[in-house]
């Protein structure tokens, strides 16, 4: 009993993070309907340049923060320039191949960043320390992950709502032709989408990092994500969040009760299963729009 | 004025199996056995480095017909096509290891079983299109590599399987690479011809009426359901069959050969060659091949440049190689090969006029 | 299978003939009884009653009763967005009515997936042309015959005589139906970069090569000159009079309905609101509000 | 002395069952019967094949269902119809029963119809499609003694239940019947045909009063055939393309008389819009086509290579030079240097074999052009590409082509050629050309005053104005009426002039005018096509026809054109003025015969307005012109013409 506890709590935290990858697929596909499989590579960038800022050069946090951040905003604006802007007319199928191409085009220069230690470096770059609530052992670093997370996404729903950007993005997220025709500068808010997914990547790339270790397995999260986001529905937020959360502690309540079953490391498992799952029943996910067909 | 410039002029059909014909002129028939005879001569020019490389390119062609039925004749995207090719590979190494059959007895289960898998696997394509279906064949890959890396019993795992050349027929041994790579010839031309008629016939065009426009070819009497499971069917049927053949080459197969990279490298080159005709098919895995043998050539020069250990730079290296021509064919070549190949023969056909 | 067909090659003959001389034998070889009785009012092919189809709580439908009798040329009017293409899509299987039941040749079609019914021989075109532009005009046809052509794919794969022989054939009656529409010149090209005109002729082909037995038309004439109105008319009443088949026609263009109809229903907003020869409605008075708007 | 004709009739024809059609058909039919094709029609998208032994069974039957409808011998078949199998066998299944058969063309309006079925006294019709039996039936009434009309083609004739008209077919199942009412009926009537009977009945609408219609015996076509077979001889492999219109002269004489003497096959196109795709398919060995048709190939060859990529229009353009080179050598009779002779093959493995290949003449030995005079560049341009183009002049009157350029190798650009064997030419004083020989028809039927006027002890005076070469090489100037004589007494010929105008890409058609005026002026039939993509490719907006014709850049390139002409004539005879037509002539306003040569007389009442104002040195005129929208709508539009000067 006490064990389901603790996972439940583990569950939420990585569930956090979970949701906030499953946000950063959502920002992008709502606006330019195309999926970006290619955040999970920017995850392992995102700990890589924080592993540096921290290790390498002896920043301070908030500074590698920060360069973690920018870094994140300009690969998102270089994607959106250079590759995606000229795919805009071509069919569904070129948009997936690219970033497809762009995921393993990132991992490369992961390893590259890397120095080919895939392993990554191991050491946790943020504060360690567990608290002893009961019998409850909360590693601090899940808390302070968990609320960064609450935070950022409670910071994207605010921004969405009141600035004007957020309503432009909304408006595009509906229909980008009849955006367009209303005057709205559609590229800007296509780049303006991919900036904040990518920030938002290279951040829970980060928390991640510090959790798993700066490492190539780190991409295997942005994959489990990808179920999350079809679990909750590809054009809803909220969807993506409440399912983030579900993943979390589905895959922990797993490490305890199903991996002993199974052989092999199931972690990765699990969630492809239940995405399998999604796909047969309800294949617009829980909370997404069934499209009408007109002939 | 619409004149048919396929044909030279003077040649009119008198019924309609002649007018069906591609290579219809004598002159025509000669070059494509011209084609075929050098085909057959180029093991004799090259060293065996040079073999090893067609051979891998005939298989990986059979590969990449099996995803053009699948993705570019029928529409349905397909990231999950090396998984299939491995559980060819991996057919062939468990029934030599535990019921020890010659290879000619594996070859064609190393088709259906992939088939079967494949049919399951093309269920989901009945209610979800496009992106959805995306994700249910990469969901696919990753359950196919778990279940053959964990089932140790029977796969041993993931250090990997041995598999063994074929046994000799009408006295042609094929542990000779030189033998080996005219069996693999002779099957890839078998298979284009398969394809090549496949894409002429009834179910040729169902696959192009779902690609094109699948409610109307609901309404239109052919049975969509139907039409998608067979074509991921033969398409994997395809992928077994080119790993059967690439795998006995090494005669070793191992989990990672045929990792999430392999299936979005397929998917890629397949852009490079061109969706929708079987030259492309085959102009993609000749490309893919070409890229690798350039990215061996990199590693040096990786080393003077970054100085450190070099056993990374290669792998890192080749992601990027790979990635960006396949993006960079996509931006700008976004027809492939094959379009560009249809282009020039075109306009040799056309000359002197413009149209 | 004794060779229904006589010898494709034959000679001379098929010049005295009334033209679709290969599908009309098509026809006649699967439902010898259809061509025996006259345009009487006795033989109902196809009957629709109280259709009822919404689409959320929008209602397109309201039970709308449809009867088409042998050998007559229904015409179909309305204001826009009266429901005319969701009734033929209802008939035809693409919509799943919620309340109702569709009877065709005796045999109730309601549940039947729409591939069995154009299978039956319910054969219809589309509003905004669902031609499959990767084929060329001539393969377009032939891939209208999906459902009777008989070989297995295998065969069809190893190109074994009797699939090679059955090919030919399918060719043969396509080329009878391109004869028909005049099609010769542009048999082989693309059908993406054909005119429009010339593209509702190819899609009017390729309803004639799935052998129809009822045959819906959905405005064949929209966005066509004078010229092309009237080879388009000569065409449907060649086809009622050569195969003896029904044919329901949506259309805007009161002169044509006016004289090539033989039986005229009107709908406005769902509702089927009257019925009756073109004589009729013209001066039916709720036909006249409908369209002209109350006062 | 013994005329010509006895002497070739005699040392051509060897037996007597050989001399007429019908018994050419009963020899092939016993020679070849089931293994040789004699027809090949195009249909449902592959050719056809007709063997001789279908071709005869089908034409007994057809001929004995004619007796049974009471055709009797000496009657008269009229045939109106596109090319197709079923017109050449009505004609031999008549001529069979010792009648003949009347060519009618199926563009001509029911009033030309009327008139020749009435004058030609045929009894029985045939007509190919529904469009042809409603134009037979409108003029009904006025064609009594016409018992029935056979058509071919059913399209849509679903609804006609009128016992006027009878099926081919059902005209079969009447002769398989009479056949066994009467075994071999059909051989005996065979045998009684005679080299003398009347073949064909052709009527010339000519361009001058009502059409005449010259009575060709089967000697006339035979003989004239094994005259021309003596010096380009026909094998039997040759294939033949039948596109012509078949009522004309040069039909009988080049396909039908081919086919059955010598077994040539005869292909008949699916449609008249398919024409040029089917000639591509069959590549016939030898062909005929009259001046305009390749005028019409000559202008979109060229307006094809102004839009082809550079580096084929530098090929084009740097081979085409060397052809002009080897034709300039050739019409010297000289032989062109080695280094020309190099670049020829050269050029033609590069361009000019695919060109050739695209516009379907790869396999044509002896490409002919006849009816009106071909313009010297147009000639020029096709022996530059290597299509050995040679000239030949004849008439219906002298059953089609009597005169031709023979060596492919040699030739004079404005000649005609050498007259076959058998045929006689002779000039009168005032030039004007006689031809004699074999080929001499019996006369017109039932006019004997105009026969007596055209036909004097054995010759036939043509009417054509023209002079011999020393090596005897006979050149046609133009028709003796039409030379025209300017006020200051300067002798011109208009339709030499026209023919060097229409070689430009841009005109269509043109008329010269000058007779018994101070100047030569033109009206110009501009070719909206090409003008239309120069006028693009030059940003210069247009909407319709006569609005182009007006813009003064046209206008501008026009008057270039004529300049460039105008240095080759006679100082006294040049272009002065012109003015652009604002719609094409129309051979439905009976501007142009079915030929398309030009009505000069009613042209020039139609056009008198303009003409006078071209002379009284108007600048503008205003002209009215109904203009048909594209939804059939018509209205009445105003529309200035400008009269343009040429300076110089």
């Amino acid at each position: 009993m006490e064990e389901t506890l603790n996972a439940f709590v583990f569950g939420i935290c990585n569930g956090g993070i979970y949701s906030l990858l499953a946000v950063s697929y959502v920002v992008i596909y709502k606006s330019t309907r195309v999926f970006p499989f290619s955040q999970a590579a920017v995850l392992i960038l995102g700990a890589y340049i924080m592993w540096y800022c921290l290790i390498a050069w002896h920043l301070p946090i908030w500074l590698g923060f920060l360069i973690t951040c920018s870094a994140g905003a300009i690969l998102g604006i270089f994607i959106e320039r250079a590759f995606m802007r000229r795919l805009v007319g071509q069919p569904i199928l070129a948009p997936i191949v690219v970033t497809l191409c762009l995921m393993l085009l990132l991992r490369g220069v992961g390893i590259l960043l890397g120095k080919g230690n895939i392993q990554g470096f191991g050491e946790s770059f943020l504060p360690v320390g567990a608290w002893k609530i009961g019998f409850l052992h909360i590693p601090e670093i899940q808390v302070f992950g968990f609320v960064l997370c609450t935070g950022l996404i409670g910071a994207l729903m605010l921004f969405y709502e009141k600035t004007r950007v957020g309503l432009a993005m909304r408006i595009v997220h509906e229909d980008h032709v009849m955006a367009q025709s209303l005057g709205l500068n559609v590229r800007r808010v296509f780049q303006y989408s991919w900036v904040i997914s990518c920030v938002i990547a290279s951040i829970a790339g980060m928390l991640l990092g510090n959790i798993q270790g700066v490492g190539l397995g780190l991409d295997a999260n942005g994959l489990v994500a990808i179920a999350a986001v079809l679990f909750g529905g590809l054009e809803s937020f909220a969807g993506a969040i409440i399912a983030g959360l579900a993943i979390g502690i589905l895959q922990m309540l797993t490490i305890i009760y199903i991996a002993p079953l199974l052989p092999g490391e199931t972690t990765m498992m699990i969630p492809f299963i239940l995405l399998l799952l999604v796909l047969f029943l309800k294949p617009y996910g829980l909370f997404g729009l069934t499209r009408i067909e007109r002939l | 004025m619409s004149i048919n410039i396929d044909r030279p002029c003077g040649t009119f059909d008198r019924n309609y199996f002649q007018a069906k014909e591609i290579f219809r002129t004598p002159l025509r028939k000669a070059l494509l056995i011209l084609l075929l005879g050098s085909m057959y001569l180029l093991p004799y020019l090259t060293n065996d480095y040079g073999i090893s490389i067609l051979t891998i390119i005939c298989a990986y062609s059979i590969g990449m017909l099996g995803l053009q039925i699948i993705t570019g004749y029928c529409g349905q995207i397909s990231i999950g096509h090396a998984a299939f090719m491995g559980i060819g590979m991996y057919t062939v190494g468990i029934l030599q290891r535990h019921f020890g059959l010659s290879f000619w007895a594996c070859l064609p289960l190393a088709g259906l079983v992939p088939m079967l898998i494949g049919m399951l696997f093309g269920i989901p394509a009945l209610r979800i299109k496009g992106l959805y279906l995306a994700f249910a064949t990469l969901a696919a890959h990753f359950v196919i590599v778990y279940v053959i890396s964990n089932w140790r019993s029977v796969t041993n795992g993931t250090d990997g399987i041995r598999m063994n050349r074929p046994g000799p027929l009408w006295g042609i041994d094929f542990s000779a690479d030189r033998n080996y790579y005219f069996l693999v010839l002779t099957a890839t031309v078998l298979m284009v011809y398969l394809a090549t008629n496949l894409t002429r016939t009834k179910l040729g065009r169902a696959l192009v009426a779902v690609r094109d426009n699948d409610i109307a070819a609901e309404v239109m009497g052919i049975n969509i359901a139907h039409t998608k499971i067979l074509a991921f069917g033969i398409g994997c049927f395809f992928a077994g069959i080119a790993g059967a053949l690439g795998g006995a080459y090494y005669e070793y197969v191992n989990v990672e050969w045929f990792g999430l990279d392999d299936s979005i490298w397929f998917l890629g080159f397949l852009v490079v060659g061109g969706f929708g005709s079987i030259f492309g098919a085959i102009a993609g895995a000749a490309v893919w091949k070409i890229m690798d043998e350039l990215s061996t050539l990199v590693t040096p020069l990786a080393e003077t440049f970054l100085g450190g250990a070099a056993f990374y730079a290669s792998a890192a290296f080749s992601l990027v190689f790979y990635a960006l021509i396949i993006i960079i064919f996509l931006v700008f070549e976004p027809r492939g090969i094959a379009h560009r190949w249809q282009m020039i023969k075109r306009s040799y056909r056309l000359h002197p006029f413009p149209y | 299978m004794a060779e229904p067909l006589r010898d494709i090659g034959k000679k001379r003959e098929q010049r005295y003939s009334y033209g679709l001389t290969l599908l009309r034998e098509c026809i006649e070889m699967k439902h010898p009884s259809a061509h025996t009785e006259e345009k009487g009012e006795d033989q109902i092919l196809l009957r629709a009653e109280n259709i009822c189809l919404d689409f959320g709580q929008l209602r397109a439908l309201e039970d709308v009763n449809l009867e088409v009798r042998a050998g007559e040329i229904l015409a179909i009017i309305g204001p826009n967005g009266a429901g005319k293409t969701c009734l033929l899509n209802v008939i035809s299987g693409f919509y799943r009515a919620q309340k109702g039941e569709i009877y065709f040749a005796g045999k109730r079609i309601t549940q039947s997936p729409s591939y069995k019914i154009a299978e039956l021989g319910l054969c219809r075109t589309f509003q905004n042309i669902g031609l499959y532009t990767g084929l060329s005009v001539i393969d377009n046809i032939i891939a209208g015959r999906h459902p009777h052509i008989h070989y297995h794919f295998l065969a069809g794969m190893l190109y074994f005589p009797w699939a090679h022989r059955e090919e030919a054939k399918q060719r043969a009656i396509a080329e009878d139906i391109i004869d028909f529409l005049e099609l010769e010149q542009v048999r082989a090209s693309v059908v993406g970069n054909l005119a429009y005109g010339l593209r509702k002729r190819v899609e009017l082909g390729r309803a004639l090569a799935l052998e129809p037995r009822v045959l819906l038309l959905d405005e064949p004439m929209a966005g066509m000159n004078l010229d092309e109105k009237e080879d388009m008319a000569r065409f449907i009443i060649d086809i009622n009079e050569f195969l003896k088949i029904p044919i329901v026609l949506i259309e805007h263009d009161m002169g044509v309905v006016m004289d090539i109809a033989d039986r005229i229903v009107v709908l406005d907003f769902g509702r089927e609101i009257a019925e009756g020869s073109p004589e009729e409605m013209k001066e039916d008075p709720r036909v006249i509000a409908a369209y002209l708007g109350e006062g | 002395m013994e005329s010509i004709t006895e002497k070739t009739w005699a040392q051509f024809l060897s037996s007597p069952d050989e001399d007429t059609f019908p018994k050419l058909l009963r020899r092939n039919y016993l020679k070849w019967a089931a293994n040789r094709v004699a027809y090949r029609y195009k249909d449902y998208g592959i050719w056809h094949e007709l063997t001789w032994k279908d071709l005869y069974e089908r034409i007994k039957f057809f001929a004995l269902g004619l007796t049974s409808l009471g055709f009797a011998p000496k009657d008269k078949i009229a045939i109106c119809g596109e090319n197709a199998p079923e017109w050449f066998m009505g004609q031999i299944a008549a001529q069979s029963l010792g009648g003949s058969s009347v060519g009618l063309y199926t563009d001509s309006i029911p009033s030309e119809l009327q008139f020749i079925i009435q004058h030609s006294d045929a009894r029985i019709l045939m007509a190919d499609d529904q469009e042809q039996v409603d134009k037979l039936q409108s003029i009904r009434e006025q064609i009594p003694q016409v018992e029935k009309v056979i058509f071919w083609v059913a399209r849509g004739m679903w609804g006609y239940e009128d016992p006027w008209l009878i099926g081919f077919d059902d005209v079969l199942e009447m002769g398989k019947a009479y056949e066994e009412a009467h075994p071999n009926a059909f051989e005996n009537f065979v045998s009684q045909t005679r080299a003398e009977d009347i073949a064909v009945l052709l009527y010339t609408s000519g361009t001058t009063g009502l059409p005449k219609g010259s009575m060709v015996t089967y000697r006339n076509l035979l003989g004239l055939f094994h005259g021309w077979d003596a010096t380009l001889p026909w094998s039997e492999k040759d294939e033949n393309l039948s596109f012509l219109p078949p009522a004309w002269i040069g039909e009988q004489i080049f396909t039908v008389a081919p086919n059955l003497i010598k077994g040539v096959v005869i292909n008949f196109v699916e449609k008249a819009e398919t024409i040029r795709s089917d000639l591509r398919e069959i590549a016939p060995r030898v062909i005929l086509l009259g001046a305009r048709q390749w005028e019409m190939i000559c202008s979109e060859i060229q307006a094809k290579m102004i839009d082809s990529p550079f580096w084929k229009k530098f090929l084009y353009q740097s081979f085409l030079p060397v052809g002009y080179k080897i034709a300039q050598a050739q019409e010297e009779r000289k032989k062109a240097s080695l280094f020309w002779r190099v670049l020829k093959v050269v050029g033609y493995w590069t361009v000019f074999r695919h060109l050739q290949d695209k516009i379907g003449l790869t396999k044509t030995r002896t490409p002919i052009s006849a009816g009106a005079a071909l313009s010297p560049d147009t000639f020029r341009f096709f022996r530059g590409i290597g299509v050995p183009v040679v000239q030949g002049y004849g008439s219906t009157e002298v059953s089609g082509l009597d005169v031709l350029q023979v060596e492919p190798e040699y030739f004079r650009s404005e000649g005609s050629g050498h007259p076959f064997p058998g045929v006689e030419v002779r000039l009168t004083e005032d030039g004007e050309i006689l031809l004699g020989g074999v080929g001499v028809v019996q006369g017109y039927y039932k006019q004997p005053d105009e026969t007596a006027k055209s036909f004097k002890d054995g010759y036939f005076h043509t009417g054509d104005g023209g002079y011999m070469d020393e090596e005897g090489e006979l050149y046609v100037i133009d028709r003796v009426k039409d030379m025209q004589t300017l006020k200051c007494g300067e002798k011109f010929s208009p339709t030499y002039i026209e023919g060097r105008l229409k070689f430009s890409p841009f005109i269509k058609d043109a008329m010269v005018i000058g007779n018994q005026r101070d100047y030569v002026t033109a009206m110009l039939d501009m070719d909206f096509e090409n003008t239309g993509r120069w006028a693009e490719r030059n940003h210069i907006p247009y909407t319709s026809h006569p609005d182009l014709s007006q813009i003064p850049e046209v206008r501008k390139l026009l008057a270039g054109v004529i300049q460039r002409i105008n240095t080759v004539l006679p100082e006294a005879t040049r272009v002065k003025k012109f003015i652009v037509l604002h719609k094409d002539f129309d051979p439905d306003e009976a501007e142009l015969t079915r030929t398309r040569k030009l009505r000069r007389e009613f042209v020039e009442k139609r056009y008198a307005v303009l003409i006078e104002a071209m002379y009284q040195g108007q600048e503008e005129v205003d002209i009215e012109t109904t203009i048909t929208y594209r939804d059939g709508r018509k209205s009445l539009m105003r529309l200035p013409i400008y009269i343009e000067t040429i300076a110089g």
